[in-house]
This record gives C-alpha cells, structure tokens and sequence, in this order.
C-alpha cells in the first residue's frame, strides 16, 4: 500500500517494563477507517495506545502521522497532533461537575472565570451526543454510576475534533442501546475521514463497527484481517495461539431451595421494590440499561448502602444486613463493578489484594501471616484464571485491565460464599479467559452455590444464566426462564419503566 | 439553583453554630453581648483570617504548610526593621513584609512540587529556617512600632471596623469566588481529588500547586502586617503555633485534609469560632486548665455538630429531590 | 592542663571549658544573657572556653535536660545553668555532678527543699523575682487609690519565676488595698496577653491597672488599651526592662518594669563558676539587683 | 527475597544518611565521636521513638494524631501524681499512665471512627483537653520524684544504654513485625490505600481504626512514663509540640502523611535524624537562629535525600533485575 494512503504508520514500536510488552509491532490506520485492535489481557494493546497519545514513551521504533514523526511528550502534545484518546481505566474528577470533567483542559473562561452558561451549554450537547441529554451537567461526576461515567468521557473525546480517536474498551461497561449510539457516532467521524483505532474484547461488534482487524499476541501484531473476510472463532485463535477447548453446554443443574430471597428492596432513587429469589446451584442473571439501578440493588442487598426498605432472606431466615460484614457472615459476596474505586489496592501486590477477605486463612497464632501459603493460593488463582503478571508480587497497578478484573475475581471466589452477586464480572475480560469465568461460575453453581450475574452484555447472560431478570428505572420489569427469552423481549423490557417515565415527566 | 442553595445552607449552619456559641457566652458574662465584643473580635481576627483562607486552598490540593506562623513572624519583624531601623516608608515596609511571605511561599512550593517531597517536610523546613531568620534580624528583640503601623488596625471612625478587616472580608470574598468560579480554582479541587487525572487530562499541575503555595505566603505576608499593625510592635516571636489554629479553622469549615473539597467562607466561620471562643473564655476569667478543657471540648463539638448537619441535610435533599425533580441533585461524591 | 583539677581527663586546650545552659534564646532576656557571656568570654579568652546553648521552647524541659546531657558527653567543667523548671532539673544537675562536673545554677533557683532531697549542693546567683515584682508593684501602688480594680496577667502558670512575680505583684496590691479582679496567664506572649487584656478590659470597665509579668505581654496590653480607647485610663507595669519598652515609659503608657541584668547574670555566674575551678571557696548564694525603671 | 532485600536497602538507606550527619558532627567538634554522645543519644530518644512508632501505624491508615504530647503530659503528670501524692508503687504509677495513654488513644478512636469526624480534629480537641486535665490534676506544678522513678532510664552498668532503650528498640521491631506480618498489619495498609474497597471486601475497619489509636495512645503513655523517669520528675508541660517531631520524625522515614505506606523501622531512624541533629548542634553550640536554619536544611535535606534514594534504587534496581532475574521487586507504585 503506498506510505501516503496511511494516515498512521507505526514500525517495529518497542516498549518494555522491566519485561518486554510490545515487540517489533507494527500497524497502520488509514483516514476514514475503523481499525480494530484484539488481543488477550496483557497482549499490549493499552501500551499501544498509550504511547500514541503521549502517555508513556516507547523504547525503539518510528511512528508517523500523516508522514510526520510522531513522538508526543504529553497527552496535550498529542492532542495538539490531533489524536485523542479514551482510556481504559475511568479518569472522572468525582468532585467536579459533569461539564468541568467533559471541558477540564478547556474551560471556557473569561479574565480566568468559568463561563457557567457557556459550558454547560457545550456540555449539554457532548452529553445528548451520547444519550445523556436528559443528565444535568451540573452534577458531580462522582454521583454517577461506572456506565455513565464512561459516557461521560466519551462525551469529553467526541466533542473535539481530531484526526486520529482512540477508544480503549469504551463499550465494556455500556449496554446495547448505548453501543449503537456510539457506532452511529463512529460512523459519523468515519465519513469525516477520521481514523479511529478501537480496542475491545466483544468480538460481535467488533465484527460490526470495524474495517480491518489486527490480533496482537504478546506484544507482537500477528495478523490483520479485513474485517469480512475473519470470523470471531478464527480471531480467537489467533489471539490464543492455540486452539480453545470444546466449551462445554449448558449441563443442567438441579435447582436447589432458596438460598436468597429479597422482599420489597428500596434504596435511594435507584432501587424500589425489588424482590426476587435466588436458589441453591443456580445462576441468575440481571439485565437493563445503565443506570437502572442495577449495582445499586446488589449493593443495598450487601449492606454497601444504606436501604430504605425491605427485607432478606437467607436461608428462609430473616437477615439484618447493615454493612459488608454482616452481609459475608450471612454468606453473602458481592464482586464490585468498580474495581478501581471499590476493588483493588492499587499500590499493592496481586498476593495482597487476592488474599485481602480470607486472610485469617493464612495467620497463624498471633495474627503471624504465613505469606508462603498465601503466594502459593494466589498462584493457583494466577494459573486458573490466566493472568498474566510477572510473578504474584507484582503491583495490581501495573497490571493490565483485564487481568486487574480477574484479581478481583479471584480474591471472591478464594472466598468461597454460599450466595455470590457478580456486578460485570467480565468487563474487559479478554474471550479465552470469559470462556474460563464462565466454566468457574458454572463449577460454582454445580457445587450448590447460588450465582448472581449482572452484566451489560447480553449474549453473555443469555449463554449462562438458568434464569433472567431485567431491571428498568430501579424495577425489576421482567423475568425469564431459557427459552423464552429472545434479545428483543429483554430489550423491551429493560426499556419498559423508560416509556412510562417519560410520559410521567414530560407532560408538555 | 441547587447547588447554591445548598451552598447557602452550608454557610447558614456554620453561622448557627458560631452564634450558638456567641449566646452561650453571652448568658455566662453579661457583658459579652455588647458591641465592643464584636468590634474587638473584628478587628482581633484579620491575620489568622487571610493566613486559613490561604490554606483552606492549599488543604483542598492536598498539601499542607505547617510555616504560616514563623513566616509571619518573619514577615512581621521586617516591616518592624523597616519602619524602626531603617525608617522606610510604611508601604514599603508592607510591601518587604509581603515580598518575605510571596518568598517563603514561593520556596515551599517549588521544593514540595519541583522535587517531589512532601509539603508538610518542606515546609516543617521552612518553619524552622524562617524562625530563624527572623530571630538573626531583629536579634531576638521585639521593637516597638506605635503609630505609623497602627492605622490599619484602627477602627475608622464612625464604622468600627477596621480597615484591615474590611481587606480580610475581601481577601474571603475573593479566596471563595476564585475557588468556585475560576479556571484555577477549578483546577485546585481537580488536583485534590485526583491528581493523576488532572495530568492525563494534559494540564500541568505542577505551576498550579506552586502558584497555590505562593499565594498562601503572599496571605501569611499581609497577616504579619496586620499582626503588627494591631500589635504596634514587632515581635520575631509572632505566630509560634498559629498554623495548627490556621488548619483547625480551616478543618472546622469543613475542608478536608485530604484534598477536593473546601470552602473559603466556611474557613472564615472556622476562624470566627476559634476566635470568640478565645475571647470568650477570657471574658468569663476562666481558669488556664479550664480553657484548654473547653475549647477542645467546643472544637470537637462544632464538627460533629456540622457532621450531623451534613447527614441531616443530606437526607431532606434527597428527599426534596425525590418529591419534586426527576433529576438527581448533587449527591455525596462516593468517598 | 592548667588547672590541676580534672584537667588530665578533659580533653581539647587546657584552658576550662564552661558550658552556658539557658532557657529559650527566642526570648530577648536570654539572648541578651548570652552576648553578655559571649563579651565576657571574649575579653577572656585566655582563661576559659564557653558554649552556649538555650532551648527552643521555654516549657520544654526535656531539651533542657539534653543539653546538659549533651554537654555532659562533651566533658565540660563547668555547666553555668538558668533552668527552665526549679525542681524538674535537679535530676540531671545531679547527673553532671556525679560525672564530675560544677554546676552553677543562675536565673531561677532550684528548690532548696528538692536539692537536699537529691543531697546535692549548688551555688545560685540570681535575682529575687519575687521582691522585683514587689518593687514594681509598689510603684504603681503609688498612683492607686484603696479599692482600685486591678488585673494581673500572669506567665505560663507552671513556669517558677513567672509564679513568683505573680505572688511579688499580690505582695504589693494587697498593701495598697488594691482589688485584684482578674488573674489570667499571656502564656509569657504579646498576643495571647492582647486577647486576655481585651476581655478584662471589656468585663470590668473600671479596671485601673494591669500588671504583666513580663514586658511582651505589657506590649499586649498597652495595646488592648489603646483599641479600647482607654490609653492613659488604665495603667500597666512590666518585668524585665527590654528595650521596646523605652518609647513607652517615656509616653507614660508603662508606668515601671523591672531590670534583673540579664547581661550580668551569665557573667557573675561564670564567674563564680572560674573561682571554684580554681579551688576558691564556693561563695554563698548571690542574690543580684534587681532595678526598678520608671520613665 | 526481592522484596525482603528492597526492605534491607531501604534501611541502609537510611542509615547512610543519619551515618553522614554522625561524621559531619564529628568533624565539627572533636568530642562528639565518642561514647559517650552515642550512649547519649541511646537514652535520650526513648519517648519520641515509641510514640513515633504508634504514630507510624496510624498515619498508615491515612489518619493523625496531634494529641500525643499532651496525653504524654497528661500520663507524665499521672506518674508523678501516683507516686508522690498517692504514695503508690512505681508498677502500679506505670500502670496508670499506660491506662491514662490508652484512654485517651480509644477515645480519638472512638470518637473519630464512630462519629466519622476527621481525627485532626478529634485529636487537636483532645490537644487541648489532655493538657487542661494535666494542669487541673497536678495544679500546674512539676513535681520532684527522685531515685524511684529514674531507673528505667538510667544505664544499665556495663551496658550502657537505659532498659528504657532496649524496650524501645522491642517496640520498633515488634512494630515493624506487626505492620508487615500481621493480618491487622496488612488491613492496616489495606485501609490506607483503599478503605472502601475494604469495607466492600467485608472488613468491618472500624475496630481496626480504633485499635490503632488506642494502641498509640498505649504508646504515648509508654513514652509519658520514659520521659518522666528521665526527668526524675513529672512535668504537666512535657511534650509541648512533640506531636509535630513525632510526625516529622515519621515522614522523614518515608511513611506518607496519605496513607497505605509506613515503616516503623526507617521512622526510628527518623527519630535518630531529629535526635542526632538536636544534639549535634547542643554540642558545636550554635547560636539558635543558626540552630533554626540549621535544623530546618537539614530535615528537608534528608527527605530531598531519600526520595533522590528512591529514585536511584528504582533504576538500580530494574536493572539488577533485568540482568539476574525475570522475577521483578514490586515497583513504585502509581500515584
Ligand atoms: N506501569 C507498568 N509497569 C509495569 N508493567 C506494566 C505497566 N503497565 C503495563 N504493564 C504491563 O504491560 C503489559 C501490557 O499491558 P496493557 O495494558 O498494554 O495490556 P492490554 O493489552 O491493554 O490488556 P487488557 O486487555 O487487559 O486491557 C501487561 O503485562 C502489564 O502487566
Ligand atoms: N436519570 C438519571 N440521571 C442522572 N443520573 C442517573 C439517572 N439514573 C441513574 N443515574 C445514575 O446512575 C447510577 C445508577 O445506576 P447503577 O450503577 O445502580 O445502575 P447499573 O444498572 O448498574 O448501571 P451501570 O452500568 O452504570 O453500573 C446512579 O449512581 C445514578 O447517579
Ligand atoms: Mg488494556
Ligand atoms: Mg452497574
């Protein structure tokens, strides 16, 4: 292909931390092109993104951008160069307003003033470019939920203008609805020629939104396909290196009794009136839109927030969960969707935040930690779960996204509780590695525990759950048995509480 | 709208709690509720006043300066050398007594940020090295001024106050609106909150939290003018302490130590708490032991007081919330 | 080594080495000790080595009690000592003499009582705190009548010599039959004693005088009285005699403070400290002058 | 074994810079390489060493404690009390003193924890509240204990050093060992990194804020009861401002005032800087303004020093590891 046609050309990028992450990796991106980036947790593909906007430099190799070296020093140079970028780990200012955090770097100001009307103006129409008209932009951003926050920033990268869009995993916390949206967006900055290098693990919108695809291995681009010419399957393997197992179908468990039962659960705007039943050895699932109260139900039940009403169950027996720890004396864990808000321990190593909850495990008299049994637990979960570190003592911060999830799934399932809530359990999973989560789960629920599921991905629960809530503005508006479900019925539903709300707000 | 009148709310509970504790000293001496209280109390507070203003913007990056009190010192026993030994004009002594604070300020940031040590280590330094300079000035001696530095302090007639009370109001005014409404002051409680953020958003904070040390210098500066003024005598022992009165006024308004939250309004009821509680106690006679005992006491009360306020409004927000728009207020950022 | 006692396990010149312990040197009257010392040394020179050192904080004891520790370590012969607490430094006083090192305590005289508790002996020279205060007091009685309101600002109430010029300011308005109505602590400071003034001034409207038991806490005053309007209405005294008390007296607006000296005191001790160290008979305790100044 | 040898470099670390202060004071004056000084030295530190290993452990969990010196006070004057009033034995004065530490650290606890109040605040209450009580019980009086009390901080013949000292240096190992080996060391560190994320891991972190406390309250009295004993009396003023060294003394071992990092360890060569410094200089007798300047170059030195340290070792370290081992220490990590 001739040099000028490119409006990227990336060869043989180096870049290592203490371990080499990108090798000899080379990639192009043309003008008006979605350009799609897979590859299993760790395979270096943030790193990528990272160096393209000035985040971190790399070690060896050349970029060029429309024919001109690229090497920004700064994320600013590189906006200045034209790319933006969406990272992967959410950077909301939780103490700012929504606006400030969509405008930060560019306030509108006069004599260093903040022209309130003006940005809240611009920041209306960033936040109706991604279905988020009705959100006052007044609003601290530490308010909203992950989904939303995630909206916000895309807000923020959509609303400039560039040349060359990076989006690291935007879709992972987004439900479909909103996904369209954003592709309609994508397509949109497309036709304006620009180039757009987008980074996920759901390979069927990949398959949608993308004109080529390139499967990075271990920091190296193993192939790029036109985006026609590959099926999933077959990225999948190349992602892997190897075949993936035969997955196994659904094994029918027999439904056990009632391990969780909630009654009339009401918590802050977000949750009324939930009730449901979780039996032993199933996995339950619960869809809906972002915002419908989803994570706010499963807190409530863990006693993170502080209910308004209703009551639980556990066993047939009434429970009084005031906090966290009562919720895990009645058996109760519950996975957080944030990981890094609520989840992890940035600064400390892979053994420490897997061990956190059980590590009365591993003391000995007097509260002396035996750390060698904890490096070997840990190591086991490392092996199991396919993440990829350097040794167990490596800092959580240092590690992937993915493989960040996959210690917070770990530290649950060292847990081993009766009742287990998962709040997107797989977000930025890579597929290999969704394929072993899904087989835990199912392991889980086959020894008898009860499994809830809440995630964004559809195609996700519909291939895992024995049963199906969908929840819509803070309602369970629906339940599902396999069989009946089909994608449609589900969205209707989750969008059922929307209609009714909207008639009830907008009378005019 | 909500936002502000939340902000008004704010402010009306500090008020409430600072005039529960004007009554309640006014019931313990009768003549505590007169005028001459509240002018003395006035004009009592202006150095301590800018001085927490300054640091309420430097608690809400997250840092810390622990030098407010000996760079007033030193501020202060320049404007005494100035005026008594070198018999310089009162401006320019005020203005070498700014000029040290903007130093010391300046120095502090630029060490704390440029090399990446912690501010409260920087400017424990600075409070040792700043003493010291102003004992080797003045030589240890307290120097009497008398009138040519009295005239800010002095009520002006007719009104009460003083003028350099009505330059505090000021500075508060200003301190709170360069907070809330200015591209820097957005750029503080971004940096609080989560400074990493901030950086990948492409803004150098580095010329924000330098600027921001400065500036609580160039505040200590005009404190150790005030200091003085009232005082009518310069003295390098001025301010020993006064930085954890500063914090704690800041503290009780509300700021957290920790960074992303603060307000320059609620310092002021802070710095207008420990005050009358000062006077307060020194109206009733009560005895050394006795005041300690009381004004940690009242110190500790008027935050849970203003805790408790917070969870109570909290709640009738959301309730407000609930019963009249669909959309969400404001919440509590999730901590 | 010169002198004949000790000299052959002291280390360094063989002239003595006096180590000078004060209290805090961040106040004007220490300091002014200590460039006495330091003139006297310097005329000197020949006969003796000295270190000076003061502590940070007037309350803090236990510096004290390092310094003479440290000067212990630094084999010293002599520890010239102004201590910061009458009874808390007779423990390492004992220390330093059972290392083999004189002591001569200046400024605030270790309790008697204490001492032979300890069975220790220490030369003091000093002034009587007490009997300047009185002095001081009784200059201003003169312009009192019986009945008058007065108040009294006191030190940091556990320091020795400020309770002492507390009780010598009594002393004195009980003779006068002046009515003490208020004794707070200036915590020894300008503004601490600002604020307290203020709030005696504005809690007994006719109060006639304030006695400060120093002159940085009668600079407060002075001040509090000046923003009351009640300059020449209300009288104060002062301890000490620093020097921005001149422009005052002279105006009137200090009626009399006292002068113990400072500079003399370090050097009559350092004096008394070479006379023992050359075998002569430890003097009696010195009581030095203390001056009554009026304008 | 990467992570135990970073820890060994950490300290040596440290110890090269007090070491470097040791020889500057040794050239300054002859008399200092001695002995004797290093004996000093051991006897002197103590009080502030053990405080400042509790302080340690709650600056870890992002918390503060400003109330230490007057709890010391408080306990100090308690020593005294009980055994020159109460005529008591000295086990029993002890006892109380260590009682009326832990009360005072359990109520900061307390009161902070439960009412969710920032412990600046609590303990700067109880700054004042402690103090007043040492006054009111002992009306403001030192008192002369003697002989009864001196041994625990008198040298041990043939040793050397007081048993004070060898119970410090117990502290700060059973210290270090409880921080880095312990399940309630490890939630400590946990909280100080990500509370909520604890709490959400289905910690109930509230008794373990409290235990930290109240164990530095335990401390606190600990060290009330060395400083008295080296005193041989019981002074209500003790430890005025010992709450900013102990701090100091901490975050010149590299413990961040943020939380969820801290060795007790390098906090007692924090201690040995602070000491080694005061003395230092006691013995070249400089003048207090040079002390001041002095003092305040030299703490920031060291942290400028230590952080450069870091810098270096970080380097050093990845390359070391690139050439012997695939397996990485734990970087820095990301702020
Ligand atoms: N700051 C860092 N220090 C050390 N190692 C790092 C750092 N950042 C990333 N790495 C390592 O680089 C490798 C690649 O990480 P990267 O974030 O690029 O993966 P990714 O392809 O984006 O994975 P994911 O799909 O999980 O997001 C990982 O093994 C990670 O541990
Ligand atoms: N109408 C709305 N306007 C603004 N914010 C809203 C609205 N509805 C919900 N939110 C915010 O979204 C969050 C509610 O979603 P929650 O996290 O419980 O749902 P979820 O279904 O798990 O969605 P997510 O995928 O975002 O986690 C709340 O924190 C709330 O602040
Ligand atoms: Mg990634
Ligand atoms: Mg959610």
């Amino acid at each position: 292909m001739a040099e000028a046609a490119h409006l990227l050309q990336v060869t043989r990028l180096q870049k290592s931390y203490n371990v080499p992450v990108l090798l000899d990796f080379s990639f192009s991106l043309r003008s008006g092109e979605v350009h799609a980036l897979v590859g299993s947790n760790g395979a270096g593909k943030s790193t990528f993104a990272k160096i393209l906007c000035g985040l971190t430099p790399a070690d060896g190799g050349e970029i060029r951008l429309a024919g001109l070296p690229h090497a920004p020093a700064s994320k600013r140079a590189a906006e200045h160069a034209g790319v933006i970028m969406v990272l992967q780990e959410l950077n909301v200012i939780g103490t700012l307003s929504v606006a400030e955090n969509i405008f930060l770097n560019r306030l509108p100001c006069r004599a260093g003033f903040v022209q309130r009307s003006r940005l809240h103006e611009s920041a209306r129409a960033a936040l109706a470019r991604v279905g988020l008209g009705d959100l006052d932009p007044a609003t601290p951003a530490g308010a909203l939920g992950v989904g939303h926050q995630q909206l916000v920033e895309l807000a923020g990268a959509l609303s400039r203008n560039c040349r060359v869009l990076i989006l690291d995993e935007p879709t992972a916390a987004l439900t479909d609805p909103e996904i369209e949206r954003l592709f309609g967006h994508l397509r949109k900055l497309r036709q304006e020629g620009v180039g757009i290098i987008y980074v996920s693990h759901r390979m069927d919108e990949i398959k949608r939104i993308a004109d080529r695809i390139t499967v990075m291995r271990d920091g190296r681009a193993v192939a790029t396909h036109l985006s026609v010419d590959v099926t999933p399957d077959c990225l999948v393997r190349e992602m892997v290196g190897h075949e993936l197992p035969e997955r196994g179908g659904l094994s029918e468990r027999p439904a056990g009794p009632v391990a969780l039962s909630v009654r009339n659960l009401s918590a802050g705007d977000q949750v009324r009136d939930v009730s449901f039943t979780l039996r032993q050895g199933e996995i339950l699932g619960i869809a809906g839109l972002i915002g419908s109260g989803r994570t706010e139900t499963l807190r409530a039940i863990f006693g993170a927030d502080v209910k308004s009403g209703g009551e639980t169950f556990v066993d047939g027996k009434a429970v009084k969960i005031l906090c966290p720890t009562d919720a895990l004396l009645a058996g109760i864990g519950l996975m957080p969707e944030d990981r890094k808000q609520d989840g992890l321990l940035m600064p400390q190593s892979i053994r420490v935040n897997t061990t956190l909850n059980t590590l009365v495990r591993y003391a000995r008299a007097g509260g002396w930690l035996d750390t060698g049994a904890e490096e070997r637990t840990t190591e086991a979960y490392r092996q199991r779960l396919q993440i990829s570190c350097n040794s167990v003592e490596q800092a959580v911060g240092e590690l992937s996204g993915g493989n960040q999830q996959k210690v917070v799934v770990a530290r649950w399932l060292a847990r081993d509780c009766r009742i287990l809530l998962f709040d997107e359990p797989t977000r930025g999973i890579d597929v290999a590695a969704k394929q072993t989560m899904y087989e835990l789960l199912r392991e889980l629920a086959g020894e008898g525990k009860a499994v809830l599921v809440v995630s964004s991905e559809l195609e996700e629960l519909m291939s895992l759950c024995d049963r199906l809530l969908v929840m819509s503005q803070g309602c369970i508006s629906a339940e599902f048995t396999p069989g009946e479900w089909t994608q449609e019925k589900i969205t209707r539903a989750a969008f059922s509480g929307h209609l009714d709300r909207k008639v009830e707000s907008h009378p005019s | 709208m909500t936002l502000k009148s939340k902000k008004l709310v704010e402010y009306a509970a500090m008020l409430v709690i600072w005039l529960g504790l004007v009554l309640l000293f006014g019931m313990l001496s009768q003549s505590f509720l007169s005028l001459r209280t509240f002018v003395t109390l006035a004009n009592r507070i202006p150095a301590l006043a800018v001085i927490a203003a300054g640091m309420t913007l430097v608690l809400v990056i997250g840092g810390i300066d622990l030098s407010v009190g000996s760079v007033l010192g030193l501020s202060g026993a320049l404007v005494g050398l100035a005026l008594v030994n070198w018999h310089l004009p009162f401006w320019v002594a005020t203005l070498l007594g700014l000029g040290v604070g903007l130093v010391a300020g300046t120095l502090n940031g630029l060490v704390s940020v440029g090399l990446g040590i912690p501010s409260f280590i920087v400017s424990l330094g600075m409070l040792e090295i700043a003493r010291g300079v102003a004992y080797l000035t003045t030589h240890s001696q307290t120097k009497y001024i008398g009138a040519t530095v009295e005239w800010p302090s002095a009520p002006i007639p007719g009104l009460g106050v003083s003028p350099a009370f009505l330059i505090t109001l000021l500075v508060i005014v200003a301190g709170q609106v360069v907070l809330s409404r200015t591209v820097f002051g957005r750029y503080l409680v971004a940096i609080g909150t989560n400074e990493s953020a901030v950086r990948l958003a492409g803004i150098n904070t580095k010329p924000v939290k330098v600027a921001v040390f400065a500036l609580l210098g160039l505040l200590t500066g005009l404190g150790g003018v005030f200091y003085t003024s009232r005082l009518g005598s310069s003295d390098p022992n001025a301010g020993v302490g006064l930085e954890l009165s500063a914090i704690a006024a800041v503290v009780i308004g509300g700021t957290s130590l920790m960074g992303g939250r603060g307000s320059v309004v609620n310092t002021f009821f802070g710095v207008l708490i420990i005050a009358t509680l000062e006077a307060g106690l020194a109206q009733v006679g009560a005895s050394e032991p006795t005041k300690r005992v009381i004004t940690g006491l009242v110190i500790v009360v008027a935050v849970v007081l203003d805790a408790w306020r917070h969870h109570l409004t909290g709640r009738k927000f959301s309730l407000l919330k609930r019963l009249f728009t669909a959309r969400p207020a404001s919440g509590t950022p999730i901590s | 080594g010169k002198l004949g006692e000790g000299g052959s396990d002291r280390s360094g010149p063989g002239k003595p080495k006096i180590a000078l312990v004060m209290k805090s040197l961040a106040n004007e009257f220490f300091s002014t000790m200590a460039e006495g010392a330091r003139q006297h040394q310097a005329a000197n020179a020949a006969n003796y080595a000295l270190i000076v050192n003061g502590i940070k904080n007037e309350t803090d004891l236990a510096e004290q009690v390092n310094l003479v520790e440290q000067m212990i370590a630094q084999q010293v012969n002599a520890i010239v000592i102004a201590p910061a607490d009458s009874k808390a430094l007779v423990t390492v006083v004992k220390r330093a003499k059972d290392a083999g090192i004189l002591v001569v305590n200046i400024d605030n005289k270790l309790e008697a009582e204490v001492l032979t508790q300890a069975a220790l002996k220490v030369p003091f020279v000093g002034p009587d705190n007490r009997a300047g205060a009185r002095k001081v007091g009784e200059a201003l009685a003169k312009q009192l009548t019986p009945g008058d309101k007065v108040a009294i600002i006191e030190g940091i109430p556990t320091a020795f010599n400020g309770q002492q010029r507390r009780l010598g300011f009594e002393d004195a308005m009980k003779a006068a039959g002046a009515n003490i109505v208020s004794v707070q602590s200036g915590r020894w400071e300008m503004d601490a004693a600002n604020n307290v003034a203020a709030a005696m001034l504005s809690e007994h409207a006719d109060l006639k005088a304030i006695l400060c038991a120093n002159d940085n806490m009668a600079l407060g005053a002075v001040s509090a009285i000046q923003a009351a309007n009640k300059t020449g209405k209300v009288l104060v005294v002062g301890f000490d005699n620093i020097s921005a008390m001149r422009p005052l007296l002279e105006k009137g607006q200090v009626v009399a403070t006292a002068d113990q000296h400072g500079d003399l005191l370090a050097v009559f001790g350092i004096e008394a400290a070479l006379k023992i160290l050359k075998g002569e008979v430890p003097p009696a305790d010195q009581t030095t002058a203390v001056d009554l100044i009026t304008r």
